[in-house]
């Protein structure tokens, strides 16, 4: 079966139910709460980032997706909650099944249980860290008090404050993000997707910018929230140190496919040299 | 005159060109202009030598340059009145005390200095016995129809125009002024005498040939019935002088009669 | 990757200086290239004229200076101009109220809708194409002659203006973190609110106040509809050749817009 | 700091909802509120005079429907229309090239000398408060009627217009590039066409097209000088009441307004 | 003496030799490529990032500097090249020495040999990744064509086209770089900061969002070129490892002063510990 018939055939969305052939079959009780079938994207008319990735991750499960620059991590992240159309296969998240787009009711769905931190940390510079972490609030019915710090309700702000508390922010949270400095800046935006209390936490190099305590501090706080509230948590990385300390689970990007994947604990900082070789 | 008669003129004035041109030898070019200032300015500064100008006009350009006059071009017809809904509670212009009336243009012969002075003969004074207002004769009609404003004054071919644009609605005339000075073509100071003499020349004799020439422009029926006249004297547009001090504006007083 | 660069000359590929260009865009360009070239060809006067001309300006200016400083003349002015000031304000408020909803539908990416942000476009520019003396016919039917049918013409002229302008400036707002609101869920509107605003703020203002500005100098506008106004004041010195009292008039609307001009500053920087 | 937040309620400092506000600056917003709130509570027409006016404007849309189709009329216009056109290209392409450099030196920030900006902005403002009436006869008296004084006129227009909002796509242009720039010690030149123009290029698009868009509607402007064009059409006929003309008219600009709006939104897709 | 007598002492440029009560008298032969005295830097009227910090740094040395999130580094790079102005003491840097902010002709003698890595890539998102290149170009005397690749001379966009391939990214040169990945990204700024063959390197986490392995041969091509042709490299990095791996010596900022300035040879990555601890 090609790409292109994979696609045709799974546009409609009779075909929730686990594939027959699909390579990782589900047992009857955890159903996976990330499942990808088939999944490929490309860009324009570029070569594909990536193509027929089999992806299912369970509830609860801490993953780390690793891989070279530009091997795709941002982009499947992305493609994985529907942020990005896929340009093949089928995506199941959060009980929601779509392939390329999911439609608006779906996407608001899937959205509303996911904390996301992104690569290019993306704030609204010219807010305060309050603000920007207030802001995580939004995507909940009637959330437009989440717009601006000084509209939200004290519940929100006690939660906000409390969620740069535990980036060690406080101080900071009446300051412009666009002057803080950049590590700074990174916390601030994990501050806003850890106040969501979601069901499943996405970091792209959530740690990237941090100094070496602080980006120990912030994983063993994803780590622990997803532990204790049975989140799962999807993190990429570029510290290896991280993704085998933090991580049940590492899964390794390469020249589009998935080169490994693998239980943390099998692995050492050795057998990922490969992932970064050739 | 009304300038956008005259810009409505132009839109058709191919063959008048043509007919000045054969019958004068002399190359033209005609330039319609939306601005009595700019005119007058341009006339000033040399940049034209002819302007087709109406009366108010002439005796600022007379003021400013040493324009000299061509020829006059009668228009029939050509008169400022005071217009009223005809089922409307104005039945003299008397009944005007205190009421609003509107103008057109601020400055234009037909539209404001004539009615003004039609007015002042009857004994209301501009601005203290009535409130004068300019506006733009399309809204002052809508406006006059809604009870706005009581009168507007404008020129008998307006009139005309806007009972068949208003079909439904009775227009009726409280004060009509006397048939204002001719519109007149303007030369300036440093055209040849010779130039002048050959275009005076020409409207005087072909004046039938030409008049013909703008008649064949649809919109151009107002002038049906109108002349060229080969001797205008200066004096008789002092009546147009007085009327600048009718509506109180000082700036022209200091020429207005000498 | 280290050492193969440092001392070997690599054979690299050679790219083209400019994109690819299609066929069709090449004679495109050309055509739009010699449109403008062959307009300003017809326009460009003679220097020799011009020249001539300058001398000539003396005696306009002349004629102009010095302003009239009447104090009585200067006072009719200065309660025209607050008259003034007071429909542009009320009428540029108003519209830039109607401009942000419709410039926000009218914004490419940002739109709740996205099949009809070529429609609010399009009514954008029918707000503007529809002359200002149609309006003013429509207002004095509706509510009459006078300073409210000035608010609305007002109104109208600047949603045609900002309605433009603030879907520009929300089309062009920082896109990073509306995606990051908007993979949390925010709705449009909060992401809206919440991303576009603060971004697009320093060009929201500036349109704002030129809008208000515009509305102050507006002479057409405001006469048509019998709400007199400044600029009313302004064209009838000019039709009656009161050079001196026009200067007065026009010194008078550049002090405005200069401070106007400096408010739009002060604000701009209080929040960049 | 890990376990630290997970079960205690932390004793958090409560920030103040908005920033600190000066006595100054609360006096300030008071003031201006009630300006603006008197202004538009001066302004609202009563519901009922509105009420009665509407039905009338079922009669004024009689006199203009069906928009006049003679092919003759119709031919005339589309001649205005290129004539409008090539003076609207000629004079705005000239202005905006006269805009791009007025408006990058008086871009705080960007432009090479600090302490001339506000000077530049003066400027233009300048250009923007001089009526056209004024320039008309500055241009009249240079280079005398007709369609190169139009184009002069519609020049200045655009330079009023584009100078302040070239200048304000440029102090709103992403800082960071600029300051990457700025640390390889780029002269300001190199920065402005490094770096602030390729950022600033869907606004200056934007801001461009509108002023062409402005010069072929504006009829005040041409007919001054008498370059007439189409919207001295659209005008005269409404002096004569051919209000069906004049909504032909109407149609054809907008026609070229959705156009230019259609470019626009395409030339700033490819780019964004 | 107070730093603001000190501040003011030290506007004239009389006082560019050594000072006598100079923490660090150098030797008469080897003049520092970098020396800043009493240096404070203060936003505002916010606390004092760092005060009366006295650092030299000689011709050719590779230096880390390290630091947690906020302890001001980034702050610290820019006002050793005068575009942050700092608040009190001096700095001489490539022979020109100023307090506060340095005249424009000195700005520009300054940063015409300095390569400078920002910490947010800072490139002109609409440009291809070989415009941005070619921007490194700018800055020098008739540098107008560096303004856009189209118009660079052949041998610029040669150089440029090399310093893509000595990043690994000649295939994305034709690619804008907002489509790049955030590694990809963080290269083509450092093939920026390559091609201008300087005399100073400073680099802010340059390898922050690299792969471990791009971010190994970035900074060793770095350390390279640097060793080859005595060219003076100040880095910043999160990552101990290559702060001991590739720099002489390592200066770590600590509560607004210097906490620790040695050779990396006798330092270990436990030594280091305590500059983010507390
Ligand atoms: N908007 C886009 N348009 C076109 N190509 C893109 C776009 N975004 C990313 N790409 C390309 O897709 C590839 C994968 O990018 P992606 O951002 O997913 O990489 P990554 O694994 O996250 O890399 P990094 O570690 O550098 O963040 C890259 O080659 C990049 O150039
Ligand atoms: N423009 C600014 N205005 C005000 N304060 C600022 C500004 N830039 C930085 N700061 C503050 O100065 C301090 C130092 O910032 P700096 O960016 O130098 O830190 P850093 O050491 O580079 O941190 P990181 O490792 O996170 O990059 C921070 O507390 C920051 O909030
Ligand atoms: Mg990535
Ligand atoms: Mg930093």
């Amino acid at each position: 079966m090609s790409i292109t018939d994979m696609h045709q055939d799974l546009t409609g969305s009779e075909r929730i139910a686990p594939r027959s052939d699909s390579p990782h079959p589900k047992t009857v009780n955890t159903s996976p709460l990330i499942s990808a079938q088939k999944l490929t994207k490309q860009y324009g008319a570029a070569q594909a980032v990536f193509s027929n990735l089999d992806i299912d991750i369970s509830e609860g499960e801490t993953v780390a997706l690793i891989g070279s620059n530009g091997a795709g991590k941002s982009t499947l992240l992305k493609c994985l909650i529907g942020l990005l159309p896929h340009s093949g296969g089928q995506v199941s998240v959060l009980d929601e099944t779509f392939s390329g787009r999911p439609q608006a009711a779906q996407a608001r769905r899937i959205r509303s249980d996911i904390g996301f931190v992104f690569q290019k940390h993306c704030l609204v510079s010219r807010a305060t860290a309050l603000t920007n972490v207030v802001h995580g609030m939004l995507g909940r019915a009637g959330s437009w008090r989440g717009w601006h710090q000084a509209i939200a309700s004290p519940a929100w702000r006690q939660s906000a404050m409390e969620a740069l508390d535990s980036v060690n922010l406080v101080h900071k949270a009446n300051e412009r993000v666009d002057q803080l400095s950049g590590g700074q800046a990174q916390r601030v935006a994990i501050a806003r997707a850890l106040v969501r209390k979601p069901k499943l936490f996405i970091a792209d190099e959530p740690a990237a910018s941090l100094d070496p305590k602080s980006g120990h501090d912030v994983m063993q706080r994803f780590v622990n929230l997803s532990k204790k509230n049975n989140i799962t948590l999807m993190f990429t990385s570029h510290d290896m140190q991280h993704a085998l300390q933090y991580a049940d689970r590492v899964i390794a990007l390469k020249n589009g496919s998935i080169f490994l994947d693998q239980k943390s604990d099998d692995l050492t900082a050795q057998d990922l040299k490969g992932v970064f070789s050739g | 005159t009304d300038v956008e008669g005259l810009e409505q003129l132009e839109q058709e004035f191919g063959a008048v060109e043509a007919a000045l041109e054969k019958s004068t030898g002399l190359e033209m070019d005609l330039i319609p202009v939306s601005s009595r200032t700019a005119a007058v300015e341009a006339m000033n500064a040399g940049q034209v030598n002819f302007v087709l100008t109406g009366p108010a006009e002439y005796v600022v350009m007379k003021e400013l340059t040493d324009a000299q006059i061509v020829v006059a071009w009668q228009r029939p017809d050509y008169f400022g009145q005071i217009v009223v809904l005809a089922d409307g509670d104005i039945s003299t212009a008397q009944d005007l005390k205190g009421k609003i009336v509107s103008f057109g243009s601020v400055g234009s012969t037909s539209q404001q200095l004539g009615p003004a002075q039609a007015l002042a003969d009857l004994g209301l004074k501009y601005g203290t016995d009535y409130d004068a207002q300019i506006i733009k004769r399309n809204v002052a009609i809508e406006a006059l129809i809604r009870g706005d404003i009581s009168a507007i004054g404008m020129n008998f071919g307006h009139l005309q125009k806007a009972r068949e644009a208003y079909p439904e609605v009775a227009f009726k005339v409280v004060a009509r002024g006397p048939d204002l000075p001719n519109d007149i073509l303007v030369a300036s100071a440093d055209v040849d005498a010779d130039v002048l003499a050959k275009v005076k020349k020409a409207f005087v004799e072909d004046g039938a040939a030409i008049m013909e020439a703008v008649l064949k422009g649809e919109d151009n029926d107002k002038y049906a019935g109108g002349f060229f006249l080969g001797s205008v004297d200066d004096a008789d547009y002092d009546y147009v002088r007085s009327m600048y001090s009718t509506i109180g504006v000082d700036g022209f007083s200091g020429f207005v009669g000498d | 990757m280290v050492d193969k660069t440092m001392n070997r000359r690599v054979e690299l590929p050679q790219l083209d200086r400019v994109g690819k260009v299609s066929a069709i865009q090449f004679t495109l360009w050309i055509v739009v290239g010699a449109i403008i070239i062959s307009s300003i060809y017809n326009v460009s006067p003679s220097p020799q004229r011009v020249a001539e001309g300058v001398p000539r300006l003396g005696s306009l200016m002349n004629r102009m200076f010095p302003p009239e400083t009447d104090p009585e003349f200067l006072g009719r002015v200065f309660w025209r101009l607050v008259e003034t000031m007071q429909i542009a304000i009320a009428g540029t408020v108003l519209g830039v109220l109607i401009s942000l909803p419709i410039g926000w539908l009218s914004a490419r990416g940002i739109a709740p809708l996205k099949a009809t942000t070529f429609l609010f476009k399009a009514l954008i520019s029918f707000f503007r194409t529809v002359p200002d003396l149609i309006w003013a016919l429509i207002f004095v039917i509706t509510v009459g002659l006078g300073a409210v049918a000035g608010t609305m013409t007002i109104m109208v002229d600047t949603i045609g203006f900002c309605g433009r302008f603030f879907g520009e400036a929300m089309e062009d707002a920082d896109k990073e973190p509306q995606e990051a609101l908007e993979a949390i869920g925010a709705s449009k509107f909060s992401i809206l609110c919440g991303a576009v605003i603060p971004d697009a703020m320093p060009s929201l203002i500036n349109t704002t106040l030129f809008a208000l500005e515009k509305a102050v100098r507006s002479s057409v506008v405001l006469g048509l509809v019998g709400a007199g106004g400044i600029g009313q004041e302004l064209k009838s010195s000019f039709d009656l050749f009161q050079y001196k009292k026009a200067a007065a008039i026009m010194l008078a609307i550049f002090l405005i817009v200069l401070i106007m001009e400096w408010v739009t500053d002060r604000l701009r920087r209080s929040i960049t």
